[in-house]
């Protein structure tokens, strides 16, 4: 948490460079890449990371008493640290490998949800969870006779802090799961004060950083949380691994959610142990290259710095809405304070899906849909949006393009 | 700008997707069933009347979803009525294979009725979109009540 | 499936070429590495598929209307065909990608286990199996009152077939859960007799491919296998992917195992609706880079054929058998007919970790401890052995070298 | 052929690996732990008998593991005999900063007995083979039945 003063800005056209995929062409015109929310791309530094391992250092983990499994294992425990780091974690121990954000949430889901949790206890979410936050709650709903309560989301897409703190008052609530950042509306909640009501009302909170952590340096102890989750092909490394940061202590009561290989202590017929944390969480062989990825791309985030990065997309997001919203007939959906670089919007009498094709076909990328988020779609009283997101390589002329590609499609469909 | 796209988005799909004709619930109808994108959230529920014939006196739909799969559903209703099931099996099949490929077999009214569509081929993603109301339909005509465009 | 005459040589130097890893020294020495089937080292074809990927053609899937999006999902998807023409599976909807072999175990343990069995029933597995073969199952167990049973291994290392029956016949096995073939004996166990045997009785099975399917053609329908699991990380393919495959019906009767985006058709706050199989048990993004990867790795195996890999490993397999029993004081755990390149031994006087690392000093990597199969290591009386292992990139002169070393080995602790 | 093993393997530890003077459970003991290396499977059970002083008397073992581990056990148990529990954790320490680093601090006698093992900080993944003995020694001391070595 250093202050910095910097005046933070972005060497775009180097940064550029750095990802060869921007250089692609689709049918003729130049990419512009405006769906970094569903999956940014990836730097050089990240695919020679993973190359590296393949082809000169690579072995199963935690089983080899030989050279290439201990350099591996060393590269594999080395993530584990740098993310501890990335978050502040008070302990390496505290953090957990995953797949995505989806399976980091199911872990928690089965493993707190159905011991620490009990029957008759509430999860309060909120209105604007990615499905990923709400399904698998659903699911313990289902199973567990645990309720689920949905904090609502005002007109301006923000989240609804007075009522929040209505569903928490009766003291059922035993965990409040809240995005950190909306990916429909591109809103950062107030996850300090969030953590603060919870914890008031005696329940332990956890976050969906999944958007978040592209945009700002997060802090898991200065926001006082006790699950954090996060995926790593949006914090431009790899698909196939994400992580679940938890209180060491919370880890240490959760029985383990997978079984099998590297996790256990000892196995017998009758019986088997559980290796410490956070190895019990992790069975079977992980995403060993995925985790060295994804040490590159924060070492890549790291060497940009949070701040130059939130100043370059605030921008960004400012000139998007400006430019967005002189257009007749757009939308935009959700107006928070305090936001990212995700811009959702409709287009009167064109259906997003529509609208997506015809940018394509200017090599525009954006994405349409309701974005794994439909209760929001309704809560907005709409079917479908088309969204625009951004990342450390996205240009003020790309936003221009998607601009002036936006008023063509107007036209078009007049 | 979007010369190439003028295959795909034709006048007549345009038009259909904009005001479609029988986009509407019948007030009586002995078919109906629900289709489902859930990849991109396109939904369609198509009603169906038949007459004493066994020949399909009437088709509506409710929708909610691109231009392709609005036009697609309302050139479907207006192209199957007054057909038996059969020849609307027949026909959704040879519709199928021309979404995918560009090329249907045949040269009959109805599928020229419906051969607007035929550009979606170039489209991947969207060529689901043209499909979800024969998916609809079908189930409908097979008295299930969803189907989906997998 | 198609029976070949073909001699099945290998080109082992051309074969070695597309590994660049194995040029490696290690503390000077050449790397001779024997411990493939911890995991197996990439080929170039993989490297080559997951960078291009990331270079020139990377999106998220099943979720963006733009090109990028449509090419990664059209590769994505192209991998399932892979698989299913890989196992010869009846339909592409039958294979469902997952992290690795342990967390498609456990997916059936969940889904398959939580449902279709009902408390009562029970699971047979052998005395053989993986940690990720029964600590999902005795999770069940301890879960859902379901019975675990264990089928006798004979002292020749073979599964007891007689042994296995007879835990059949009270009809309450509802599934077999068994290894195609041993990570420590190199075992392979007879699939087709264990289906028939389990289906005359009533049970569904699942056979455990982690190994056997690097080393010989699986069909799982002339198997008339139930389940059949599998990791793309020993099948010289990247981590962070893995595979189920489930006959249809039984992937439609099972309730999803983790929720999130991509694996629902509706969401509303009551209820939701699953999406069509398999999609609905691949919640989140899914490992995207690693199924590219996956399919190249396929694409390579399938390049050179199981005919020829299999004849490659069987002489390697009687070289070493014959070279490791010459060595006084070296024991070889089991002597099954039927096996693949997998030789684990002691050796008197020294412990198998102490084994490994004189041998690790001389760039021999093998692999020494329990092999995450603890009850088959007291069932043969021992700790830990250690393994040599053998890919298709293995050759009789690092078998020569390992045999060599080793009798200087047993010298040192003479 | 292993020249530079020796640094690892030294004659004591090649002789206390395989002859272990504390090798077996003490008939009287007042504290016991069981360590537990779950990768390799390497398992270790201290047991520890005080006398009136507060003093270490005897310390004895039972393991199952490699050379390594034997031998750390058998010169830790002949090393703390006669020693207070806080004179142990201090020398626990500096063993172990010896087994990571290969410098270990002061030359007292304790630690020269201990010193044969200062050659496993060259291989990594056998350090826990030399620190588990005292992980489980510094467990029994503390009242508390298992140690592991993460
Ligand atoms: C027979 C067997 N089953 C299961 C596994 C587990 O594979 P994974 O760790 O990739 O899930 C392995 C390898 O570790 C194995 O050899
Ligand atoms: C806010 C939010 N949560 C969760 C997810 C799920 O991430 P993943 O699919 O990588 O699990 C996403 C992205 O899809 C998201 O934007």
């Amino acid at each position: 948490m250093n202050v910095t003063t910097r005046p933070a800005l972005l060497d775009i056209a180097a940064i550029r460079d750095e990802f060869p995929i921007l250089r692609q062409t689709i049918r003729g015109k130049q990419l512009v890449y405006l769906d970094s929310a569903a999956s940014a791309q990836k730097p050089r530094a990240v695919i020679a990371a993973m190359v590296q391992a393949m082809e000169s250092q690579y072995a199963n983990v935690h089983r080899g008493l030989h050279w290439m499994s201990e350099r591996t294992t060393d590269a594999y425990e080395g993530t584990r640290d740098a993310v501890a780091r990335l978050l502040n974690a008070r302990d390496r121990r505290e953090i957990v490998f995953t797949r995505n954000s989806t399976e980091a949430i199911n872990l928690v889901a089965h493993s707190f949800g159905r011991s620490v949790l009990r029957p008759g206890q509430a999860v309060l979410i909120s209105a604007m969870e990615h499905h990923s936050n709400l399904v698998p709650w659903q699911m313990l709903r289902d199973a567990h006779d645990i309720e689920l309560r949905v904090a609502p989301v005002t007109g301006a897409g923000e989240l609804d802090m007075a009522g929040l703190e209505t569903l928490l008052t009766d003291g059922r609530v035993g965990l409040v799961a809240i995005t950190h950042m909306s990916n429909v509306l591109g809103t950062c909640t107030p996850a300090e004060r969030i953590a603060a009501l919870a914890h008031a009302h005696g329940a332990r909170v956890l976050f969906d950083g999944s958007q978040a952590i592209v945009h700002r340096r997060i802090d898991v102890q200065a926001l006082d949380a006790d699950f954090y989750v996060f995926t790593g092909h949006k914090l431009y490394g790899p698909t196939g691994i994400g992580v679940l940061w938890a209180r060491h202590e919370l880890l240490e009561a959760m029985p383990p959610f997978l079984g099998g290989g590297d996790m256990i202590s000892s196995v017998t017929w009758e019986r088997s142990t559980w290796a410490e944390v956070p190895h019990k969480f992790e069975a079977g062989t992980p995403a060993i290259i995925e985790a060295i990825g994804l040490s590159a791309a924060i070492g890549f985030v790291e060497s940009i710095g949070y701040d130059a990065i939130a100043a370059h997309e605030a921008r960004l997001t400012d000139h998007a809405l400006a430019r967005l919203s002189a257009i007749e007939g757009v939308h935009v959906l959700g107006r928070a304070q305090d936001r990212g670089g995700v811009v959702s919007f409709t287009l009167d009498r064109a259906h997003a899906h529509d609208v997506a094709t015809l940018l394509d076909r200017q090599g525009i990328a954006v994405r349409a849909g309701h974005h794994c988020a439909e209760p929001l779609m309704r809560r907005f009283g709409v079917d479908s949006t088309a969204r625009a997101s951004f990342g450390v390589y996205t240009t003020h002329e790309e936003i221009d393009a998607l601009a002036d590609t936006l008023a063509r499609v107007r036209e078009f469909f007049a | 700008m979007f010369d190439d796209l003028r295959d795909l988005y034709q006048e007549v799909i345009l038009d259909h997707g904009r005001r479609p004709r029988h986009g509407s619930r019948l007030a009586a109808y002995d078919a109906s069933a629900k289709g489902d994108n859930p990849m991109c959230g396109d939904r369609v529920q198509v009603f169906v009347r038949h007459d004493e014939g066994g020949r399909i006196a009437e088709a509506g739909f409710e929708a909610r979803g691109c231009a392709i799969s609005v036009a697609s559903a309302d050139l479907m209703a207006e192209t199957v009525a007054g057909r038996t099931d059969d020849e609307v099996r027949e026909l959704a099949g040879r519709f199928r294979d021309m979404a995918r490929t560009g090329e249907a077999a045949g040269e009959d009214a109805a599928i020229e009725r419906l051969r607007p569509l035929a550009g979606v081929h170039e489209y991947p993603s969207r060529v689901k979109c043209a499909t979800l109301p024969w998916h609809a339909l079908l189930a409908a005509l097979d008295g299930k009540g969803e189907a989906s465009s997998e």
